[in-house]
């Protein structure tokens, strides 16, 4: 058995007022993921609530793409955001705790985003 | 009071029965029928026909048709037993699990089998082929 | 005949201490289903620590370390020389705080803690261990160990509470569960491996040793309890001692705070109050 | 002229010429090396001659003197209420209190009520002590002034130079001082009494900064109060007794003398900064440092100790005694608690004083001839170890500007000669064999068979001791890896009194069988911790001493040198680890205060509450 | 001027069986900050999607961690099934269940035992560890593995188990289970242990919910969350309660463990009662999987998220797995925040952390 | 003197293991296999171990600690790698984080096989591990 669901697409600027109303409203953050497609990245943010899951879906380019961060709404956020600066590259802004770029020490940078590695080493 | 002595119980029973412990070394490990000990292969049955190198996820495995070798990395080997699924020699499978486990040493070596070469090298297993994802 | 035991002390204490030592280990061992290791083990190992590197971060930490090993020695010469049973009891504070300065002086987070940790411990024992000494002063009148032994009643039924009290923070002093506080000498714990972090080799060598002298010494200060009755006094320690094992098994440790108040606690109550019972029965 | 007499008066030479010295600095020195050599010479002789009289006691008989003595009372006076000229707001009531105490002495002494007395100098093997202890240990913190007084001034700008006027008070303490221990009319007893309160307020508003008079205008209110009950309690003999012969009054009956013995023992706590007084004393760290070591080792709380064991024939087997004895015990309870939560070093030390005080107060007020020996050894030890602490402390301050216990972690890596020396005093504060840890023996033995009250005051107490004299110790000795800060580590002529004062904390330990036998068991009878064979003894109190530094000459081979554990994250910098934020940071460890439990905010009221009511009972006990 | 006693904890630390690393600030001994940081497992195995087949992914997910294994081989397969409409047989699921309880009951059997470590219970620490060796026993009888089973393939299950042996496993449960009530009886009522974990690592409901605690953790605080409650694989036959607490304390935690441990016995039983006799133990798997899903399971230490997309090779889009101890690391920093040092290895194994889940 | 292997004590680090070996490196102290019947003590401190059991391969953040704990530890030792992580990498040697087996970080004298090798083996190898202890005690009396 699945349970089903769905991805609400929304756009960046909107997510900080979108998530605010499911803070409320006692919503969990579940998780955050991004997904690299060859052309672009996609963000999820899923939340939930008595086992009902929402999906929250931002579209961002493949380069220099920046957010702004979740972590003044949900605290919890911080270890997505960082997770997700080092392994793809997006700039999160205003992230709480941040790690500058430390989270994961790794040595190579945004190896999930080989676009965005190229362009440091080059730079 | 007795929240205190909670313990006691057990750790007194244990003192008075005899300890749990296997005794390793001095008493042999004990199996059971599935426990994935090493892969074994038999040489005289194997037609190097390298189904298990390719499909072996850890790389494993290498069969060198020519000179007639089959070796396994035993520290490379998951003992996911992939390779003895795939291996088509029939109705004995030239791979077999064995429930011992292969032993700690100082190198790290290939264990090698020496494998006769077979006169007419089989066709390169069009037949398995199918039951796999193509490569 | 005093030197003459004080040299035996000196030559039996450690074979004896390592074999309680190995017999601890395996009974506790037994107590948790294991089988646990043969009864020489502590000596292989001692002897084993002295065959290896001596690692140091700066070399007072080793001298110190064997002046504790020295202090502890000499307070058992006094107790087993017959001495003045306060003396002996200082000689090993002094011992106790040479331990301290050693994990000071090798100047590393956790040893410092450890020492920190040390100290609160000797903070909750030291009391109860010069306490033990007053109160066998009240009964035999003396503090001379050697006159002690000449006792005709047994101290044990004068000062129970005492002897209850001295068990209590015997846990203390035997580094056992739930009072192991500083060295995490048996199970692991948040300070790694406390007090003696930094020692290696050699240097936890002479720790474990000291240990040993230690132990017998405090089984000692047991055994004064029946000085009278020899038999009974060897056989009461030894049966504190298993019931220290007993202890050390079935607590998780606890946390300072709860150490400091309850020894001092059971100090005051069963410690002091006993020396009120027996002051106004003797009035 | 007799040696005391000589001790007596000498004092005042220096203390007048050092008046003419201002920032001769030269002249100081050789006025107080001098002096010194003079008084502990003097001290010393006094002490042979006792010896040789086989350690009886004497009189010398002083009337012609006596006048003066009123004379002085009447300049002390007036120099008092000239201090509280200008009185912070509603404290009135201080001069009041110089007027009623004094009015009342000075009214008996012209009107004539005072009794005649014979008998005005007193000496015996307490005093012969005492004279000992005043004498080399204070001189020894006279000569190191000078050299401390010269650096103080050097990073405390603002305070003008007044370091003659200073010295000069250490000399007038000094004559004050001898004053008390040989008189034997308790009239002069209150005249040199009087000065010392005197004394100790130019000290402590030295610096006159609005601290520094704060606490001083308090410390002289409080002692104030013991004098205005010694002055009761000299009305009272004059009076009752008809007599102001110390000596014979505590030959009298008990139930007679016992109100002005109570009367002395107050202000003889009260000087000892008993709680609920020790608020003076603390007070008095604001000073510079020679003062406090004076303060606290001995002169000052000494002649308050001084004074009760005095009295405690008279203390021993009577329930006032036995409350004295408590309020003492309370005292060192308390004081060694709070220590643990202190981290000015000053204040560590000024609790321990006040706990270490208490101890003798314990013995004094047991008052059996075992215990009042434990107390003699006390103060012996406790002025020489407690001294060098402060004069360390203040060698320390100078050159790191500092107080801060913290700030002396890894100290013997820094300036390891004044390490070496702290270790010595601390060592000599609670670690066997020194002296402090076998007169704590001798008072444990000395008390094991009197109630069971008190042994378990002193355990407890000084395992609290142990607690942070260790810590302390601890912090000194840690080999730190840091590179040394850029220290002024010039110790000059202090090097007297601090190498003075260290070799006395050890050689007094070796010697301290002498002691017993010269000085204190012709008095006592017994000297606990003292056994027929002093051989035996002095040989293992020498082992003990010397095993430590024999090991450290040890040469060890094979050391191999490694890095600190650091959980795995040790960078190349061995003070610093690899932080959760990949940056490198700088471990560091601060020794447990435990204020949870022991801090000021926590004990000191109920103390002080408690204390009180430990004085109200006592005098109420007394009329019963 | 704060005594501030400033060490590093881990990432090598005796009472932390894997690397984590806390930067401590200490007063005394209590805890005034403690900055957490992990990344000393992080392998990036995710994106071994890109080079491996997504059937031997399932092999790269059992190796995300040693302890719920199992467990991240369903979560995955689940996954891949939806977005390939794949039917796994009933039996599979069944045993599925099976396996995934099994191995609840030895992860926290496993935890209960470092927690007694944690705070120096040398002997309940190997007492526990004992009886779990018996629940190891019936992993390697029927699957041959100790800790990692591979037993778990797309489409169903790769090992089979035979009546007599489940029989004989019925019966060597019993004996666990009497095993087991004595050990939790200790945890639940022993003097010792109480004094260590009530009270301490303290977490409400609501920071639980804004924090985004997930399983025993969050269940400990008063939250009725299981993630078995939405009836993934086999659990929609299976009935069961989230077991709750309401302390938010690490007792609590530990309680909450201690009885999700016979409930997990019980839903052994159920699974094997539930288990057809006979039938297919996987199904046929063609093609590969295009589409994408975020697969959610109850590993035991809460729930796990595993996002499967596939674009129509046989290599996956992405890959990706949010476990539970990363969602517990925020609820991790505010509950050490003012508790004793001596506590803060409590109060990290009280999550459960599993460093090698959170940083896959 | 031969006490060195009699009383080994090991030092157990999880270097990026996945835990399967890490628990088994546990269960082999435990009651089932009690590996302190050889005297041997999972002492938890570098400074007091012998035998260094590493489980995990090497990756950026932790091929520093591992070298850190390894030079902490007091001549002669031994290092043990146990399973195939730390022996080749697994098949995260395929991984961008990943170096490979420990061998890349510090000397190994052991390596044990198996995912996960079984608390048996690597008793087997810890007593295989001792042989080389007392060779290179040898040594280091040799040059000393
Ligand atoms: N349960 C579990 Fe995991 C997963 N997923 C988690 O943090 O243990 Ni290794
Ligand atoms: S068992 Fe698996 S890993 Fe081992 S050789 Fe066969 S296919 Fe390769
Ligand atoms: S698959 Fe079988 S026959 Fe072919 S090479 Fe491998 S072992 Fe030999
Ligand atoms: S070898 Fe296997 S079981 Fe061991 S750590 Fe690596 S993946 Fe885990």
């Amino acid at each position: 058995m699945f349970e089903s669901q769905e991805y609400i697409t929304i756009k960046k600027e909107e997510l900080l007022e979108k998530t605010a109303p499911l803070f409320k409203s006692g919503h969990r953050l579940v998780q955050i993921c991004c997904t690299k497609l060859p052309d672009k990245l996609i963000m999820d943010y899923s939340f939930d609530k008595d086992y009902k899951f929402i999906d929250y879906r931002i579209e961002l380019p493949l380069e220099g793409a920046s957010l702004p961060s979740i972590t003044g709404i949900y605290f919890a956020a911080f270890t997505y955001e960082n997770e997700i600066h080092d392994l793809f590259g997006i700039n999160v802004i205003g992230n709480a705790l941040d790690f500058g770029g430390k989270f994961y020490r790794i040595n190579e940078t945004a190896p999930f985003n080989k676009v965005v590695k190229k362009e440091v080493k080059n730079a | 009071m007795s929240d205190i002595l909670k313990m006691c119980k057990t750790v007194v029973s244990s003192l008075r029965k005899k300890p749990f412990c296997q005794m390793y070394p001095f008493k042999p490990a004990k199996f059971y029928d599935h426990t994935r000990g090493h892969i074994k292969l038999d040489a005289s049955k194997c037609i190097l026909c390298s189904l298990c190198a390719k499909r072996c996820p850890t790389g494993a495995i290498e069969v060198d048709r020519v000179k007639g070798s089959w070796q396994i990395n035993r520290y490379k080997c998951i003992m996911c037993i992939e390779c003895v699924v795939a291996c088509p020699v029939k109705p004995v499978k030239a791979l077999a699990v064995e429930n011992q486990y292969a032993p700690p040493m100082a190198k790290m070596e290939m264990e090698m089998f020496d494998v006769e070469v077979k006169k007419p090298a089989p066709k390169p297993a069009a037949a398995p082929a199918a039951s796999t994802p193509a490569e | 005949m005093e030197i003459f035991s004080i040299i035996l002390y000196i030559i039996l204490a450690p074979v004896a201490g390592g074999i309680i030592a190995g017999a601890d280990r395996i009974i506790t061992a037994r107590m948790q289903s294991r089988v646990g290791p043969p009864i020489m083990q502590p000596f292989y190992d001692v002897l084993k620590l002295f065959s290896k590197q001596n690692l140091v971060v700066n070399r007072f930490h080793v001298d110190y370390v064997l002046c504790f090993l020295i202090f502890t020695v000499i307070s058992g010469g006094i107790f087993f020389g017959g001495g003045n049973l306060l003396l002996c009891i200082f000689a090993l504070i002094v011992a106790n705080v040479f331990l301290v300065l050693a994990a000071y002086c090798s100047n590393s987070p956790y040893t410092l803690i450890g020492a920190e940790r040390e100290l609160l411990q000797m903070l909750a024992a030291e009391p109860m261990l010069l306490l033990t000494a007053v109160a066998l002063y009240n009964v035999t009148g003396t503090f001379d160990i050697s006159d002690m032994l000449k006792t005709t009643h047994t101290p044990f039924l004068y000062i129970p509470g005492v002897f209850v009290a001295l068990s209590y923070v015997l846990t203390i002093k035997l580094r056992k569960s739930p009072f192991d506080l500083s060295t995490s000498h048996h199970a692991h714990q948040e300070l790694v491996k406390g007090l003696t972090t930094e020692m290696a080799g050699p240097s936890l060598g002479f720790f474990e040793l000291a240990h040993w002298y230690e132990t017998i010494l405090l089984l000692g200060l047991i055994y004064l309890f029946f000085a009278n009755m020899p038999i009974v006094g060897i056989i009461v320690a030894l049966a504190i001692y298993f019931v220290e094992i007993l202890i050390d098994n079935i607590n998780a440790r606890i946390k300072w705070e709860l150490m400091l108040k309850s020894a001092w606690i059971v100090t005051l109550i069963l410690g002091v109050g006993n020396l009120f019972v027996l002051y106004f029965l003797s009035l | 002229m007799d040696w005391a007499t000589f001790l007596i008066l000498f004092p005042l030479i220096p203390t007048v010429l050092l008046l003419f010295t201002k920032k001769n600095y030269e002249a100081q020195k050789w006025i107080v090396i001098i002096s010194s050599i003079l008084i502990i010479a003097g001290s010393i002789g006094l002490a042979i001659q006792q010896v040789g009289r086989g350690g009886d006691f004497y009189y010398i008989n002083a009337h012609a003197v006596n006048g003066l003595v009123v004379f002085g009372d009447i300049i002390v006076a007036l120099v008092f209420l000239y201090i509280c000229r200008n009185l912070p707001y509603k404290k009135y009531w201080i001069p009041l209190l110089v007027v009623v105490q004094y009015g009342l002495v000075i009214f008996y002494d012209l009107t004539g009520r005072m009794p005649e007395m014979s008998r005005y100098i007193y000496i015996d093997n307490l005093t012969v002590i005492m004279g000992l202890v005043i004498a080399i240990v204070g001189c020894l913190i006279a000569i190191y002034a000078v050299g401390y007084m010269k650096k103080y001034h050097h990073h405390h700008h603002g305070i003008e130079d007044r370091s003659h006027q200073f010295i000069s008070a250490i000399f007038l303490f000094f004559f004050a001082m001898f004053g008390i221990i040989f008189s034997n009319s308790v009239a002069w007893i209150y005249f040199f009494w009087e000065i010392t309160t005197l004394c100790s307020f130019i000290m402590i508003s030295y610096s006159r900064t609005e601290e520094a008079k704060n606490n001083a205008m308090r410390a002289v209110w409080m002692l104030l109060l013991g004098g205005l009950a010694f002055s009761f309690g000299i009305i009272y003999c004059a009076d009752t007794l008809k007599s102001l012969d110390l000596q014979q009054i505590l030959t009298m009956k008990k139930a007679l003398v016992l109100v002005p013995i109570l009367l002395f023992c107050f202000a003889g706590m009260n000087k000892a900064a008993q709680f609920p007084f020790g608020n003076w004393l603390l007070g008095a760290m604001v000073a510079p440092t020679p003062s406090s070591a004076l303060l606290h080792s001995s002169t000052m709380v000494k002649a308050g100790v001084y004074l009760v064991i005095r009295c405690s024939p008279i203390l021993q087997d009577t329930a006032a005694g036995a409350i004295v004895a408590i309020i003492g015990g309370v005292s060192f309870l308390a004081g060694a608690a709070i220590a643990i939560s202190q981290r000015n070093s000053k204040k560590v030390l000024a609790y321990s004083t006040i706990a270490n005080l208490g101890l003798i107060i314990l013995c004094a007020g047991v008052g059996t001839p075992f215990t009042l020996s434990a107390a003699l050894l006390l103060i012996i030890f406790h002025a020489v170890a407690k001294a060098l602490m402060f004069i360390s402390v203040g060698s320390v301050d100078n050159a790191t500007y500092s107080q801060d216990i913290e700030d002396m972690y890894g100290m013997v890596s820094n300036m390891p000669m004044l390490a070496v020396v702290m270790v010595i005093g601390i060592s000599g504060m609670f670690l066997a064999p020194f002296g402090m840890l076998i007169s704590k023996m001798a008072v444990l033995e000395a008390l094991a068979t009197r109630s069971p009250l008190f042994p378990p005051i002193v355990i407890f107490g000084g395992s609290m001791m142990l607690f942070f004299w260790t810590k302390w110790m601890g912090h000194l000795i840690a080999v730190t890896n840091k590179v040394p800060p850029k220290l002024n580590k010039e110790i000059g002529i202090e090097w007297i009194g601090l190498a003075g004062l260290a070799i006395l904390t050890i050689v007094t330990v070796i010697i301290y069988p002498l002691i017993g036998e010269w000085w204190v068991i012709p008095m006592y009878g017994q000297c606990p911790m003292f056994s027929e064979n002093i051989e035996l003894t002095i040989g293992i109190m020498i082992v003990m001493m010397i095993l430590p530094p024999l090991s450290f000459l040890i040469h060890w081979k094979n050391l191999v040198y490694t890095e600190p554990y650091l959980s795995g994250v040790n960078l190349e910098d061995k003070t610093k680890f690899l932080s959760s934020l990949g940056t490198s940071k700088e471990w560091s460890f601060k020794n447990y205060y435990l204020e949870k439990y022991f801090s000021e905010g926590k004990l000191l009221k109920p103390t002080i509450i408690f204390t009180i009511c430990l004085w109200v009972l006592m005098f109420f006990m007394e009329n019963l | 001027m704060p005594n501030r006693t400033v060490i590093p904890f881990g990432p090598h630390h005796p009472v932390l069986p894997e690397p984590i690393h806390l930067d401590l600030v200490l007063e005394d001994e209590k805890v005034v900050e403690a900055i957490p940081n992990v990344g000393f497992i992080h392998r990036g195995l995710e994106l071994l999607c890109e080079k491996k087949p997504f059937q031997d992914m399932v092999l790269v997910a059992e190796r995300i961690c040693g302890i719920c294994s199992l467990v991240h081989g369903i979560g995955f397969v689940n996954g891949v099934e939806k977005i390939m409409n794949i039917q796994v047989p009933e039996r599979a699921e069944m045993l599925r269940v099976f396996w995934s309880e099994l191995s609840r009951v030895h992860s926290h059997l496993l935890w209960l035992g470092l927690a007694a470590d944690g705070i120096g219970f040398e002997s309940l620490f190997m007492h526990s560890w004992r009886v779990r060796e018996l629940v190891l026993d019936i992993f390697e009888e029927t699957t041959g593995g100790r800790v990692i089973f591979d037993a778990i393939k797309v489409g169903g299950v790769k090992k089979n188990i035979n009546k007599e042996t489940l029989d004989r496993i019925l019966k060597q449960l019993e004996k666990v289970e009497e095993e087991y009530r004595q050990i939790a009886d200790v945890f639940v009522n022993d003097f010792t242990i109480a004094h260590r974990w009530s009270g301490v690592g303290l977490l409400t409901k609501e920071q639980a919910i804004t924090l985004g605690a997930v399983g025993p953790t969050a269940r400990a605080s008063g939250l009725a969350m299981d993630t078995r409650m939405i009836k993934y694989g086999g659990y929609d036959k299976i009935t069961m309660e989230p077991i709750v607490e309401t302390a938010g304390d690490c007792y609590a935690r530990a309680l909450v463990r201690v009885r999700e441990v016979y409930q997990s016995f019980d839903q052994i039983r159920q699974a094997i009662s539930k288990m057809p006799e006979g039938g297919e133990t996987e199904a046929k798997v063609t093609g590969f999987p295009t589409g994408e899903y975020f697969s959610r399971v109850e590993q035991p230490r809460g729930e796990v998220i595993y996002y499967v997309k596939g674009n129509g090779t046989k290599y996956l889009e992405r890959f990706r797995v949010r476990t539970p101890t990363f969602a517990n690391i925020p609820p991790l920093v505010q509950m050490l925040a003012g508790c004793d040092l001596a506590d803060v290895p409590a109060i990290v194994l009280a999550i459960d952390p599993c460093i090698s889940c959170t940083e896959r | 003197m031969g006490f060195l292997k009699k009383s080994p004590w090991i030092l157990h680090y999880d270097g990026s293991s996945c835990n399967g070996c890490d628990i088994e490196v546990l269960a082999a102290l435990m009651p089932k296999y009690d590996v302190e019947r050889f005297g041997i003590i999972n002492t938890g401190n570098p400074k007091h171990a012998d035998v260094f059991l590493i489980t995990g391969s090497v990756n950026e953040q932790n091929i520093q600690v591992i070298k850190n704990i390894y030079n902490q530890m007091g001549e002669p030792k031994v290092v043990v790698a146990v399973g195939i992580c730390a022996c080749t990498g697994h098949f995260f040697a395929e991984c961008y984080n990943i170096y490979g087996g420990v061998d890349k970080a510090i000397p190994v004298d052991v390596y044990v096989p198996g995912c996960a090798a079984r608390p048996e083996v690597i008793i087997d190898a810890v007593i295989k591990g001792l042989a080389v202890l007392e060779e290179k005690q040898k040594n280091m009396k040799k040059n000393a």
